[in-house]
């Protein structure tokens, strides 16, 4: 069997959900075969479910308002925003709608909403279309936020997320994560462990989500254990794979990869759990860096008692907009070499403090 | 006309029926505006003063299972739609027998088939989709979303109303024409003209001026009607007065001015024509007991507390 | 046709003139296309093959100081309003001598007057901004936004139109309709007309259908004569058509349909017929040798470094 | 001289701007006098300035755009969102719009546009009305987030930065603010310090603004040193100096608390400068707490080297839309009672671990 990629594993997901669940539509600009949509994540749906899937006017706002009014009467709609970076356009509608009005509404309501949508850079597309801006999305009560890696299996986190939730969901998809073949257990270099996922997410009031939101814990295979422990999620984790077998091969540093699929509610349980061991961390983001998943996480660790951090730190974009030049992109946008940078910084202090 | 969508009546307790109607809508909102000072109530409020008839003609013609989504002033069209005035005076007061167990308030309400939401027009596209989807599901149920004219200021309404022409929602558009946003005169806000920004997408508009329950009525049947029969998604535009305050104390109107707007445009004195004095008198009476004994019941309710969280 | 507001020429090299600025842009856009493969660009590109006439027919009215807003399709506006062909490959190659030293990319352009933006809709208020920016003033300038049949599902556009129309804002909309937003024809996004939408704030509506230059110039003439003279915003409707696909090879339609579009359409041997062999030649030969000379010279630039973040 | 109010303060900054820079324009909702918008900071402008104070239709994203285009073009325009919970609306034009053109457009533009926006609960006015939105759009690469106190001069704070900012600016007023009258160095509980502002943000590429936008240390008068560091702005501040009084009188702990003005780009430099005494912070904010100010801010201290955090919590609403009854209310966002508690559990943590 050839390897899937991420892009095939997320139309399979799309395809089982239409195939399993009649109340699924799909809501989306351009996402008719033969195009499929943008990235061709809903290819072959129209084909197969042409009453079902529903390709729109340019109005991001209004196919999710739409959306609500179809979950709110029983319908599991499924959004696509084209690019992120037009999420800015739907927050009134998932901020004051879709994810205030199960609560708002006594629990007399139900509004399971799926928001799929593309972030990130690294293709030059400029400052409007290639913007990771999930965390201005994480941590709007009532508003999950997941993001797949290229492990485990992405297309059924998707169908999973479809099929079960009762809340709104943003599905954040990195775009460079598209094409990566998807990584199994028996990976060549690393070691993949799913973690037990004892790490429920604490969400006041408002039931946790009703399927498992994998966390995976990656190590670089027969390496010593870790003295430092890296969270990435979505794309930043591949490149976080990519740091760590050089640190491993040429700097004898040895790390431990965390990747969350969860976003929001945040949940740094195992993140904590991991640096327990290691007592020292690096988050990895692909956005900016001010009040970001990062800050969340180091935020959480800091609080918790007898955290045991020696050290703690931080990699994201610049604090700029993404240029369009490849030129400038890669220095805004984080990459391996800073991530091992990084890192050694983080041990040198270990080096120091001993 | 034809009434065949509502409960068969004869004219003479369809009268009734409706100045009761609108009569329970004003002594709610005449409470809530009294009251209001004494405290008893959270946050703010939005009356439905002078307004009564569009909501009980209008919602006289839903048909089990049809959905209304409601705005900010959404007292009067949760009332006409059969909401109960404790549970609302409840909600009001914050306490656990709210419609949202004091969860939501004032503008925040959600009971059978009846939503409403405080964010202008962002519940217009939210009443689309609640109107596809039954049609996606094959039921039989139309859409009444509520809208007031200083709304047709926001950009979401528009995707909404071209959404709905595209793909031929079962909704009808009730639009609300108070000429006033909160203290803003529609000339202020508005430029061209209300009907033909629902006939540029494509979705026809039937005007009305008038205070009067009947014809509101009959060109609230015959829309819905037309929405029944699959001609897609009409609207319905009601010159209309707003005889309180936006929310309280807070109108910049003179006096005067709305005296006169009571003297012309008053629905009650209007249907009360069509009524014997003893029924009016009786209707009152039933009322004024109702909205009083539902008012003490729900201040003598319970507050939530934190197991409500 | 008064041509107050253009520089003075004989109508012969007015003409010439005009062939020019339609071939610049043809040659410009071509070469993007033709060289993409060769991964000299970065990013995405949105060519304006097809269009020319709308951009020169519109941009030549453009008296010193006025605005132009543009939107992801910008090449063409870019080069029609003088735009350097070099400073513009520059930026598609992401160097520091393009028009904002490679930060912008393709959709993302300012120089002098002129602004473009890749989000679709949100243009349309800020240009309205910038038209009565110049008007609170005193300013004679006037404001040209450039949108496209799709960018009629955005609602901040009906925003823009009202505010636009209330404040009476010196501002010429120019709605590219080409029939196709990216994939999707414009009949499964579009209900209603296009001219309704914007007649329905106010704002009258001038509608062409052809891709002569002439009568564009002319529209546009007089439209903008309109906004100068204080009437408030204008609309002028543009039925097109684009040639190539939405960016890069992602053409839904058939290569047969494309070839019947370019027979029927394209605005490049219409204006040709206005000149002798020899000027076309002349013309051909100038700019080819400049375009090529701009890309030549532009693959020859710097990238940016890290001073210029 | 009658103690100033906040909304006085406010309204005279306003009127200070108005009359002393031509360039100045204020669009919103219902601004007109004699109603003088919603919560009346702009009364008595359209008075005075009626050619420059345009009352708006309800569009929020169109007024801001406007706004943005007015800025383009030279002028200085000042927006009013009438409530802070509909800055969703605004969030296109703010992120993609007018917080990035300067950069993108390689600086050869300016966007010198100020949003005012009332924020907060604790009225019953509900879930769309109550709302602590601005931690979604501190972190946007180009703007900047400000927010007043009770303290020091608010109007000037406002007035400054409608003079002199380059970039669009949010600035946010809490509602419950309005009303208090202003503090000054001669408090008679506290005293109170302005810092130095030593704190430069570290902006990437954008040069850092251009007034002071100070930050304040409150100390309950004639106290010993403090144990704890307290964060808060806005009305959470006020929230605060209730807490230390009861907190130094009842309970004999001793708090400094570090009151910025500030939010974007994140300072924490004078927070972390006082946790560095104090080895304990707590962090307040109205908002939710995923994401938060908070989150940014115990992450840079805990990043910081040699930081010598002990202790550090932070203390934010639940995770739950902002109840209309006052009843649930109280219990969903953070007040007095709730900062004793939780600084006294901090201050446990000390005793324990000596
Ligand atoms: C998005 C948004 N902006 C502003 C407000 C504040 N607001 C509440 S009601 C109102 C006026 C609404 O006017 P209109 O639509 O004519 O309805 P009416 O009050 O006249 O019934 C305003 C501005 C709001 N609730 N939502
Ligand atoms: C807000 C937003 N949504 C989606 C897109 C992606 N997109 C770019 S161009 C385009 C189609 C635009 O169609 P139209 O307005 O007709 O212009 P044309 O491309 O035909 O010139 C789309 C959907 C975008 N840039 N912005
Ligand atoms: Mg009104
Ligand atoms: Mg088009």
């Amino acid at each position: 069997m050839a390897m899937r990629s991420v892009l095939e594993s997320l139309n399979q997901g799309l395809l089982r959900a239409f195939t399993a669940i009649p109340s699924v539509y799909l809501l989306g600009e351009d996402v008719l075969d033969p195009y499929g949509g943008a990235f061709k994540v809903t290819r072959g749906l129209s084909s197969a479910f042409p009453q079902r899937v529903l390709t729109t006017p340019i109005s991001e706002a209004g196919i999710t308002g739409l959306a609500a009014g179809m979950a709110l009467r029983g319908l599991r709609p499924v959004v696509e925003v084209m690019f992120g970076d037009f999420i800015t356009l739907i927050a009134d509608q998932v901020l004051n709608h879709l994810a205030k009005f199960r609560w708002m509404y006594n629990e007399q309501v139900t509004v399971p909403v799926v928001i799929r949508t593309p972030m990130g850079g690294r293709r030059g597309y400029g400052p409007t279309h290639s913007q990771t801006l999930e965390k201005h999305f994480i941590g709007m009560p009532g508003l999950h936020v997941i993001a797949p890696a290229a492990i485990g299996d992405p297309g059924d986190l998707l169908y999973q997320a479809i099929h079960k939730t009762r809340d709104p969901l943003l599905f954040i998809e990195n775009k460079l994560l598209y094409l990566l073949p998807l990584q199994s257990e028996e990976q060549a270099d690393f070691t993949i462990e799913t973690l037990p996922g004892a790490d429920k997410p604490a969400w006041n009031g408002l039931p946790e989500s009703t399927f498992p939101t994998p966390c995976y814990r990656l190590r670089v295979r027969g390496a010593p254990p870790a003295t430092v422990t890296l969270a990435a999620y979505g794309y930043m984790a591949h490149i976080a794979q990519q740091a760590m077998l050089e640190l491993a091969l040429e700097h004898e540093l040895f790390c431990e990869l965390i990747v969350p699929t969860r976003l929001a509610p945040v949940a740094a349980g195992e993140i904590r759990a991991s640096v327990a061991r290691t007592q020292r961390l690096l988050v990895l983001e692909e956005g900016t860096r001010a009040l970001g998943w990062g800050a969340e996480v180091l935020a959480q660790v800091a609080e918790a008692p007898g955290a045991g951090l020696r050290a703690a730190a931080r990699l994201a974009a610049l604090d700029l907009p993404v240029p369009a030049s490849g030129a400038l992109e890669a220095l805004v946008l984080p990459g391996a070499p800073e991530v091992i940078a990084a890192a050694l910084k983080l041990a040198e202090k270990q080096t120091l403090s001993i | 006309m034809i009434r065949r969508n509502c409960s068969p009546m004869t004219e003479a307790n369809h009268s009734q029926h409706r100045y009761r109607a609108l009569y329970r809508i004003r002594r709610f909102e005449e409470t809530v505006l009294e009251k209001f000072p004494t405290g008893v109530f959270f946050g703010t409020t939005h009356t439905y003063l002078g307004q009564e008839a569009n909501a009980v003609g209008v919602l006289e013609c839903l048909q089990q299972g049809d959905i209304v989504f409601s705005n900010h002033r959404c007292h009067g069209h949760f009332l006409a739609y059969g909401g109960d005035a404790r549970a609302l005076f409840a909600e009001l007061m914050g306490r656990a027998t709210g419609v949202c167990a004091g969860k939501g308030g004032s503008q925040h309400l959600q009971w059978k088939n009846f939503y409403s939401n405080g964010v202008q027009g962002g519940i217009a596209p939210v009443a689309v989709g609640m109107a596809l989807a039954e049609k996606f599901k094959g039921s039989p149920a139309v859409t009444v979303v509520f809208l007031g004219d200083g709304t047709l200021g926001e950009g979401v309404l528009y995707e909404a109303l071209n959404l709905a022409s595209l793909w031929r929602a079962p909704l009808l558009f009730v639009l609300e024409n108070n000429r006033i946003a909160q203290t803003t005169p529609l000339e202020l806000a508005l430029a061209g003209a209300i009907a033909a920004r629902f006939q540029a997408f494509g979705i026809p508009c039937t005007e009305l001026d008038t205070s009067d329950v009947e014809p509101i009525n009959a060109a609230a049947q015959e829309l819905l009607g037309r929405v029944r029969s699959g001609d897609g998604p009409q609207a319905l535009l009601l010159h209309t007065q707003r005889f309180g305050p936006h929310s309280k104390g807070d109108d910049t109107r003179t006096p005067q001015e709305i005296e006169n707007l009571k003297r012309q445009r008053d629905p009650l004195p209007i249907q009360a024509a069509r009524l014997t004095p003893e029924w009016i008198a009786q209707i009152q009476a039933e009322v004024d007991a109702e909205i009083s004994a539902a008012f003490q019941q729900a201040l003598a309710d319970p507050f939530p507390t934190a197991e409500a969280l």
